[in-house]
């Protein structure tokens, strides 16, 4: 089952649409959009960019789960001015040239959202990566303990504000 | 050979002993550490351990201009250096929307599948070295070694190559890499026929490698596997077809997959696509155009801000960047998605509970390169 | 030369004898096998110590015997010290009743077959020994392979032994041989009138051989992907150097069981000049099979290999047993 | 069981296979070069650590201390310095530091220089107990006559 790309921002909206838009503090980076984006993936490299709550990352997960998504990799990007940390989850299709970006905002401060490694196990270690580098907190995830860092690491050296 | 049931069963923490597989093992090419929890010679769980060869490429992405990140995409996978060159290349092609001339696009190809035909061919000798075998890997390091005389003779270097520029090349092939690069063709052909003889029809390395550690389409999917260990599940995944670039659609070839899933299918992916890599340089070289390597490039790299991701077929499968920029001649971020992080993630799962042996030959058919996936 | 022949003095200088070929054996044949293995994968091998390597064994053996003989901590050190003593002398001794040629061997007695197999599977108790003195995981797992190994090849290396023995009716090495005098028809090996699957025996033999000896593709023992270097992994300096001479003391010796029982030991192919020369050939024909077989095969699996004894091995050869009674019983009662 | 009892004959005659395929390598000559006392030649766009160019009518480095090199490189190895001599338009190097512990070959001051004042050289025999060694002075090395045509 190959899904269309009008099928899934259809349910991705829905899912966006139920959650509150991203409350921003500070200045806004860009003018508010639509939190479904289809995008030219001749210039982004990606045919839909999806905008949702922190809360609903595992949600999403577990849609593009059902249509036969793999995940492709999560990353953070610390937008410091905005005092802000962007998470950012890469989905494929192994059936389809399909490409999802699911993005996400948390506050710099209190990064916490939830685990999609009960969805896919293999976001386990991306998590885990992501928590090394940014500090990410992911409820409920089994073992956030260093990985790629040294076992007493303390510093998550992606932060902008990191210098060794 | 997986364990039977009643040896399978949870066993008391004091029936059990702790193998340190590595980061000082024969079999750990590198420095993976791999913990396995073995009641006997049965493995309970084996969980891979990180970080040995750890350096931040991530964050040295974000301190130097984009010209200069290009050199440590070749460090990443040191196997396969084209590919992750071509990557970050095509990224920042995607984002500046730079024309490249079509002759460099095949150089690119082409180099590109000899890289991975040397990829390969150290992956298959040194995973014959775990199985125990040693003989195979000097024959294929002896086909390997006319592959870097070429590639040596057009980028300069042996293994870390830094060959492909934003818009381009660094500089022309000459005839004799074309002669060269035809010649290679016709005498691994041959090649690869001994290496069925000595190795593939084996009947010993059959019994090691058939039915042992299977894979399921599935189980790749959940944890993001693609590559040859993908396309041994039977899910003919390839980002060359998939997410096409550079002139790939041009080029007939096949995507060999095997269905069996188990670590035979996976040896069986790699010898199948040497061969493809094969017909893929031949039909370059046949229609190779003339002209300019190097296209219009802005002189001063600034990326407008947003993100951009460019995926390809690496040889161990999906590699991406993805960058995020605003608008500065150095990055904001850049994320490498590597494919040995994905394939190695599914390794405590699949491994659960079958012995030392089958879990060193699965290890090694998961084709792993470690600075890879430590990055 | 009365001096000689007194029965002390024989047995001192045979004793010397079998332990300077077994060592210059050891040493050569260390040589050979990673001149050997150069030339399979197309480069020269060791090239620089003498005139084309051919000093190579003495340094190894020098460098080897130059280093500390490290006991861990914790071993039992009794056992760990008392291991390589124990791999290496069986050997030698089974080499006692090997017959060089008619005359040439160190003692005659008329079980020496019997003896060669008692005193070969002492050579399995001191590899683990020596795993389990070494307190050493990778060592306990190796210890724990051999023994499994051991006991699966040693019994279709017996029934094959067994299907000779009814045929030639003594446990005689010499006796044995000088029954396959005349041409290389008479031979064990081409005796395909006393049962037609003899060559299928000689290849079971073969294999039981290597598998007993812990050579590739059934170096399980060592298994260096796998184990490190499994039982041997503690070892140091000449305690290690001692196995790797235990192995090809037991190539060695089990070549030479192959080239008596099956090659007609010192007996000429064409029936003419029987002597050492003709029992040397064989035994090194052989040898550079063994080198050639681990140069070409990747290590069975370990379960592949207990599959391969009880499943193949011993059925076949338990074939081969009662078609030979049966031919025997059929065509020479 | 059909199959298995064919897999044994079958599975005996593909190790003869491999068994053939060793033994004809055995007899063919050995394909390596005994490196100290034999050489391959080196490919001309072999990347060897940078040096010097002359200019071959003056015979003074045709550097003019610009010092892109500098800001092109990636691992900060390069040292630049120059004076302008009187009666001159360009400046001309004094000195050129080059830690070789950190250069990773990529080739970037290479490509970047605006004189062609800077190129591989094919010099690869470089071992040393000493780090301080690799801290190569180019105008010095240049000076010595370590391999200038």
């Amino acid at each position: 089952m190959i899904p269309s790309l009008e099928q899934l921002s259809a349910r991705l909206a829905d899912l966006a649409g139920a959650m509150p838009a991203t409350a921003t503090s500070g200045p806004a980076p860009v003018p508010p959009r639509s939190p479904v984006q289809p995008a030219d993936f001749a210039a982004k490299g990606y045919h839909l960019d999806v905008t949702v709550a922190p809360g609903a990352v595992d949600s999403a997960a577990g849609i593009l789960d059902q249509h036969g998504f793999a995940l492709d990799t999560i990353t953070g990007v610390d937008w410091i001015a905005q005092n802000e940390m962007e998470v950012i989850y890469d989905y494929f299709h192994a059936a389809s040239p399909l490409r999802i970006v699911i993005r996400t905002r948390v506050p710099r401060d209190h990064p916490e959202l939830p685990t999609i490694s009960a969805v896919f196990p293999g976001a386990n270690w991306h998590e885990r990566e992501a928590h090394d580098f940014f500090g990410l907190r992911f409820l409920g995830h089994p073992d956030l303990s260093p990985f790629l860092l040294p076992e007493d690491a303390t510093y998550h050296p992606l932060r902008k504000d990191f210098s060794a | 050979m997986t364990a039977p049931p009643d040896i399978a069963r949870p066993t008391k923490p004091q029936e059990t002993f702790v193998l340190n597989v590595g980061p000082q093992h024969p079999a750990a090419h590198g420095v993976l550490r791999i913990k396995m929890t073995m009641d006997g010679e049965f493995v309970t769980r084996a969980e891979p351990i990180l970080g040995y060869i750890h350096r931040m490429h991530e964050k040295m992405g974000e301190n130097r201009t984009w010209a200069q990140f290009l050199p440590n995409t070749g460090r990443i996978d040191y196997l396969s250096a084209l590919h992750y060159n071509h990557a970050f290349v095509g990224v920042v092609e995607r984002a500046l929307r730079i024309e490249v001339p079509p002759r460099a696009e095949f150089i690119r190809v082409i180099t590109s599948e000899l890289n991975r035909i040397s990829s390969h061919l150290v992956w298959w000798s040194a995973f014959l070295i775990d199985l125990g075998g040693m003989t195979p890997l000097l024959y294929a390091f002896d086909d390997r070694e006319k592959l870097l005389d070429l590639l040596e003779g057009v980028t300069g270097s042996r293994l870390t190559y830094c060959y492909f520029r934003f818009g381009g090349l660094c500089n022309d092939i000459d005839d004799s890499f074309i002669a060269g690069a035809r010649a290679f063709v016709a005498q691994m052909r041959p090649r690869l026929k001994l290496y069925r003889d000595l190795v593939t029809d084996n009947i010993i390395l059959r019994k090691r490698l058939e039915g042992i550690g299977p894979i399921s389409a599935e189980m790749c999917r959940k944890y993001g596997a693609t590559g040859p260990v993908l396309r041994g599940s039977g899910v003919a995944y390839d980002v060359r077809r998939a997410e096409p670039y550079s002139v790939y659609p041009e080029l007939a070839f096949e995507i060999p997959t095997y269905p069996a899933g188990d670590s035979m299918a996976r040896y069986l992916v790699h010898m199948a696509e040497m061969e493809q890599s094969l017909r893929i340089i031949a039909q370059a070289l046949d229609k190779l155009p003339a002209g300019p390597v190097m296209g219009k490039v802005p002189r001063v790299l600034r990326l407008p801000p947003g993100d951009y991701c460019f995926a390809v077929e690496a040889a161990r499968g999906r590699f991406m960047v993805r960058v995020v920029s605003d608008n500065k001649d150095i990055p904001y971020r850049v994320k490498l998605r590597t494919p040995s992080f994905s394939n190695l993630s599914l390794y405590e799962e699949a491994s659960r509970g079958m012995i030392l042996p089958d879990v060193l030959a699965l290890l090694g058919s998961l084709d792993l390169v470690i600075p890879d996936i430590d990055r | 030369m009365s001096i000689l022949t007194t029965e002390p003095v024989r047995l001192l200088l045979s004793l010397v004898c079998i332990m300077a070929f077994v060592g210059l054996n050891a040493a050569y044949l260390v040589l050979a096998e990673r001149k050997g293995a150069g030339r399979f994968q197309r480069r020269p091998g060791p090239n620089e110590a003498g005139y084309g390597g051919w000093l190579q064994p003495v340094a190894d053996v020098a460098k080897l015997l130059s280093k500390q003989l490290i006991v861990p901590p914790g071993t039992d050190s009794l056992l760990f010290r008392l291991a390589p003593l124990m791999v290496l002398s069986p050997a030698m001794m089974c080499l006692a009743v090997v017959p060089f040629s008619e005359t040439l061997v160190a003692r005659n007695i008329n079980v020496g077959l019997l003896m060669v197999f008692s005193f070969g599977s002492i050579g399995v108790m001191a590899i683990m020994l020596s795993g389990w003195a070494s307190r050493n995981k990778f060592a306990i797992i190796s210890a724990a392979r051999v023994v499994s190994q051991n006991v699966a090849y040693e019994i279709p290396m017996l029934l094959v032994v067994i299907t000779l023995l009814m045929m030639t009716g003594t446990m005689d090495l010499n006796q044995i041989v000088r029954q396959q005098a005349g041409g290389f028809w008479h031979w064990n090996f081409f005796k395909v009138g006393a049962n037609p699957l003899m060559p299928v025996t000689f290849v079971i033999f073969f294999i039981c051989m290597l598998a007993e000896t812990n050579r590739a593709p059934f170096d399980m023992a060592e298994a260096e992907s796998e184990l490190v270097a499994g039982a041997f992994t503690e070892y140091a300096g000449m305690g290690f150097g001692v196995f790797f001479m235990a192995e090809y003391a037991n190539i060695v010796l089990g070549c030479s069981l192959a080239t008596v029982l099956f090659f007609g030991g010192w007996q000429s192919p064409f029936g003419l000049w029987p002597g050492l020369l003709w029992f040397l050939l064989k035994l090194y024909a052989l040898i550079f099979t063994v080198i050639w077989v681990r140069w070409t095969f990747p290590r069975t699996q370990f379960y592949g290999l207990l599959n391969l004894s009880w499943k193949i091995l011993i059925p076949i050869s338990l074939f081969t047993l009662l078609l030979s009674s049966a031919m025997l019983k059929i065509f020479h009662s | 069981m059909k199959a298995s009892i064919l897999e044994v004959p079958r599975g005996f005659w593909s190790l003869l296979v491999g068994m053939r395929v060793t033994l004809t390598q055995f007899f063919k000559p050995v394909v390596t070069v005994p490196y100290p006392r034999k050489t391959l030649p080196i490919p001309a766009r072999y990347r060897g650590h940078i040096e010097l160019t002359v200019d071959p009518a003056t015979g003074r480095p045709l550097c003019t201390a610009c010092k892109l090199c500098e800001r092109a490189c990636p691992s900060d190895c390069i040292l630049v310095d120059g004076v302008k001599l009187e009666g001159e338009k360009k400046k001309s190097v004094t000195e050129y530091k080059l830690d070789f512990t950190k250069c990773s070959l990529c080739g970037a001051c290479v490509e970047v220089c605006p004189c062609d004042a800077i190129r591989f050289s094919k010099d690869y025999n470089l071992a040393s107990t000493s780090k301080a060694d690799y801290n190569f002075d180019l105008v010095e090395r240049l000076k010595a006559g370590r391999k200038q045509p």
